[in-house]
């Protein structure tokens, strides 16, 4: 520490850009120097270009914020071609983000990243509304999330990493569902399932009604599901939700996490990832983490 | 179109906060970071809450300082309303692409709304003298006028209770065939109106869109607006639009 | 509005100050007129005197708090006779919270507590440790719920109101089992199951390791999940969660509920509730509220 | 025991913010709900963030202020600070029981660490003149003394650093045998080896205890301090305890 090994590939430090709060990297490589972080998870890319959702996409909340962005992003094709080699020369690792509205899709998109040279690490969004079954997420039940799992982990030839879903029946359950169909790792939590109200305008803000939240609002709650996936399995657990202090950063990895992913802190203050770097460099320097 | 690289400004210190009205003020703030009309920072004048920040039209900028004119809505405009000389604000930009200066050629028209007349200062002081002229409207009580007629620019106002100018909507006296070019900024349907007139009549249109942001950078693609070619990032892609190519009754 | 119905029983306002936040009323009626709200939860009561949790008990987060008060209450019989006849004269209704490790536990508290006169509703509180089912909540899965609702529906002579947990593995099919076992209503929800470690002692916070998560930081999910339940029963559905203003009670009932309970909000601010009456009551006079 | 009613005052003026050391302030806000010796109030000095109330307790009051004596520690106490003369404050109180006077009789011993000392004045100033004798410890640089001087109590002081005073704890330099009564506040561990010796000297003790509060009016449960009798509200049934009560040690 700060060096740290996830799932075989060697970051500089623990702290990773979470996904669909960073871009592809290129807009806060304008601001500071993101070859400090450990990695950058891309925003979530899905095998067909998506155009995302319309009216509202965010909205603030007390210590949190709610988003409905709807997975826009070019297409894992034009991903490739376009946004990859410019990632490549960021100086960190990359971990590719992929959603998907039925297994095929999910299928078919780590086929395609898998075969991408500079991609690092692949990590599954199941999270997206499964088009197949009603709209339920892939990641509420544990059998339906280890059924995507298994099948993409047969084409993908990356470290696969489930990013799991903080509406899941059990979050331990289904850490353990998806260790067993082949994860390598886990991270967690995606935002949140809420829903906000327009009182003037007498309708939900969101098209979509309900809106994922994130931010320190949730951090308690992240901690929690962290602390019970780390005891559940063996492989690493990466901790994601509402980490916005090196402090933050610390108590994850006590419960249990490897590394950590930052998102909506960034929006907070751009350069709050390389607090937490320089915060845990200073900690570690100064005594050992260790897990509880 | 290439903008230079926005930084991250910890502590601006406020050299001066001034109350226009009842709830308009004008904030500036010592910054070298500058930027081009129609530009914006991210401004945060608080700790925590609330979490985000939000975004600001650059009013005017020189060398040293920026300066900021803004309108009380809620939480975080009312929190930027409490700072005082000496304090400090944290500020992120410049950001946005800003207006299409090299579009901007002979009589150029611009119609705002309420605080949409912000941008407009720094934007007619960069334009040539007299090619300008402002059409604003406003609920009630004017502001930031004796500014623009002082940089030598006609100012036509009106004033949805009458009590100066014209009474009625800034679109009401506005006519788009005394142009070559119109800019625009204010709420939403008014700027769909003036995009709406400039259409009918020939004359192109720049507007300057609103969205709520969480980056203000072009990451969280949560600003997007609808336009002829997809979603757009008002951040990053905007604010300032080609009135033709924006979706406006989406 | 704001005279509310609430399973046959009229309440003044729909305004209900949240068990564990509101003791037995005494405490706040030495600061305001407590006869103004439209109901008083009593602090969550048990057969059997419970002395609560060792350690640590209450811990801030952002826009949120933790608790784990561990039922501490000197029992529904001393209830009944020390803190009931005061209760009584607070001129407000009184709604009477129940927990229980077991589900003898519970049957025998609802019995008592239903033979009481002034007892206006009885509110199972089904989000307490099983210690049957090596402590899983009885508020996690729908069937063992459902189970603990009949049995106490069949000693029970009150209209009965069901407060549901948060961690329960869907909050819809949670909100239907408990109608269909004989619940009058049902309020959302009770506080997220969550995390703090202490990084200097490197240790949970909290003795218990998790507690619960309440206040403003957990209104959007508490929405959404009154939202899905209001849409699931047709019997009552009572909102609890981070509710402060008598905007966010407005929102609460445009998704459906037809009343709310607060909690945290007064301890931030002790009048809160009042606001919370005059807020609803002057927009109920300027405007209809209408369910979405 | 029958305390008055508190009263919630939702902006209480700030008269004077006077900064004693480094990290200690003295405030004096405008209020007429006084109180007794120990009794302590609910602070608000922020709108949302953080989001409960501090408790702290009465170092002065008269019949239209109260004073407050306090040490940065965090963010709450931070906010404190920022306060200034014409600021408003939200305070509830007064709140808990108090010392219990009727036991202080002859010579009082007051032994305090640190921020203990805070509701030392406002007792000391209730007791008969010369009764009480104040024995305080410090981390480093001593606050308030120069005060219970000024009421003829005597004041001796222990600093860690031993920048003034016996270098040492306040422990180090207490001898229960020399008091009828001993009040004592400041860290549990401190309070704990008090309540030790004076136990050892059948000296009879308060303890004024310290807890995380939410309500701090009794209503939570969430402040509770294990005692021989069960769980005690800090709150309510204190903060101040008979040190014999106490299990100190749980
Ligand atoms: C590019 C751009 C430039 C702007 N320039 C100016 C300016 O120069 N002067 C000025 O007074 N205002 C300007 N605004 C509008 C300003 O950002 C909002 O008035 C402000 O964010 C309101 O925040 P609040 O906390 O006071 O209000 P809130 O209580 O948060 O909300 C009040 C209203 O403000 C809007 N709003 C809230 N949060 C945001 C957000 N994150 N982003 C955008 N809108 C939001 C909403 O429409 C809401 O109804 C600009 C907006 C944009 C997008
Ligand atoms: C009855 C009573 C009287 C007190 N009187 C005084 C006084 O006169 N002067 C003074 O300086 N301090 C007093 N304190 C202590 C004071 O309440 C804490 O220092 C203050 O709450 C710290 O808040 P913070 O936000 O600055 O620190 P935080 O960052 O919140 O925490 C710093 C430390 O303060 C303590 N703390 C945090 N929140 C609370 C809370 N809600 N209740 C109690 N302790 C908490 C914790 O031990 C924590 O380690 C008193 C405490 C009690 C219980
Ligand atoms: C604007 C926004 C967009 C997001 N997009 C994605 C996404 O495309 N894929 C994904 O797996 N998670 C996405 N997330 C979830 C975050 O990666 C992260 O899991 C969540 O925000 C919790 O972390 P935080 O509290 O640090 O933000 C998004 C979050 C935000 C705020
Ligand atoms: C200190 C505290 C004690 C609580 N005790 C109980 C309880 O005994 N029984 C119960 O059903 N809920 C209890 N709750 C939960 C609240 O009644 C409420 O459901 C929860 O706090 C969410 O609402 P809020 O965000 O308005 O506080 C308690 C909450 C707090 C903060
Ligand atoms: S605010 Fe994030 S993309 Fe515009
Ligand atoms: S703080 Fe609530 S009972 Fe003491």
């Amino acid at each position: 520490m700060p060096e740290t090994m996830l799932c075989g590939v060697t970051l500089k430090n623990p702290v990773i850009a979470a996904s669909g709060t960073f871009g592809f990297g290129a807009e806060y490589g304008r601001l500071f120097d993101v070859s400090k972080l450990g990695a950058i998870c891309t925003k979530g890319l899905t095998l067909h270009p998506r155009e995302g959702n319309p009216g509202m996409r965010v909205w603030e909340t007390p210590a949190g914020m709610m988003n409905s962005i709807g997975l826009q992003n070019p297409g894992i094709p034009a991903f490739l071609e376009h946004e990859l080699p410019r990632m490549r020369t960021m100086g960190t690792a990359i971990i590719a983000n992929v959603g998907g509205g039925d297994l095929e899709e999910y299928v078919e998109g780590v086929r395609l990243l898998s075969e991408a040279e500079s991609i690092d690490i692949i990590e599954l969004n199941i999270s997206c509304p499964n088009v197949h079954e009603g709209g339920m997420a892939f990641g509420i039940k544990a059998n339906v999330a280890a059924g995507v799992v298994a099948a993409v982990r047969r084409v993908c030839r990356k470290p696969l990493m489930v990013k799991l879903s903080p509406n899941a029946e059990n979050i331990a359950d289904m850490a353990v569902a998806c260790e067993r169909a082949g994860a390598d790792a886990v991270s967690l939590v995606n935002a949140f399932n809420a829903l906000a109200i327009d009182i003037h305008a007498r309708k939900p803000v969101f098209d979509n009604v309900t809106a994922g939240l994130s931010g320190p609002a949730i951090k308690p709650i992240a901690l929690r599901m962290v602390w019970e996936a780390a005891h559940a399995v063996r492989i690493p657990v990466v901790g994601i939700g509402g980490i916005t202090t090196w402090q933050d950063a610390v108590e994850f990895l006590m419960a249990g996490a490897t590394a950590v992913q930052v998102g909506t802190a960034t929006f907070v203050k751009p350069t709050a990832m390389l607090d937490i770097v320089d915060g845990l460099e200073r900690y570690c320097a100064a005594e050992p983490l260790t897990r509880l | 179109m290439t903008s230079p690289s926005p930084a991250y400004i910890e502590e601006a210190l406020v050299l001066a906060q001034d109350r226009l009205t009842n709830d308009v003020y004008r904030l500036t703030v010592e910054a070298t970071t500058g930027g081009s009309p129609g530009q914006f920072y991210m401004v945060r004048a608080w700790d925590r809450e609330p979490l985000l920040a939000r975004p600001i039209s650059i009013h005017d900028a020189d060398e040293g300082t920026i300066s900021l004119l803004y309108q009380v809505r809620g939480r975080g405009t009312e929190l930027l309303a409490r700072l005082h000389k000496g304090d400090t604000v944290a500020l992120m930009g410049p950001l946005g692409n800003g207006f299409t200066m090299e579009n901007l050629h002979g009589r150029v028209g611009i119609v705002t709304g309420g605080i949409g007349i912000a941008p407009m200062f720094y934007l007619a002081s960069t334009l040539p003298a007299r090619s300008a002229t402002v059409i604003a409207g406003f609920k009630s009580t004017p502001y930031a006028v004796a500014a623009l007629l002082s940089l030598g620019v006609e100012v036509y106002v009106a004033t949805e209770d009458g009590c100066e100018g014209t009474r009625g909507f800034c679109t009401d006296i506005f006519d788009p065939a005394a142009f070559d070019v119109v800019v625009t900024c204010g709420p939403t349907p008014m700027m769909a109106r003036v995009a709406q007139l400039c259409a009918q009549a020939g004359v192109p249109c720049q507007a300057s869109l609103e969205a709520h942001m969480a980056c203000g950078i072009g990451a969280c693609l949560g600003c997007t607006f609808p336009t002829t070619s997809g979603y757009k990032r008002v951040c990053a892609d905007g604010p300032v639009f080609d009135a033709a190519e924006v979706i406006w009754h989406a």
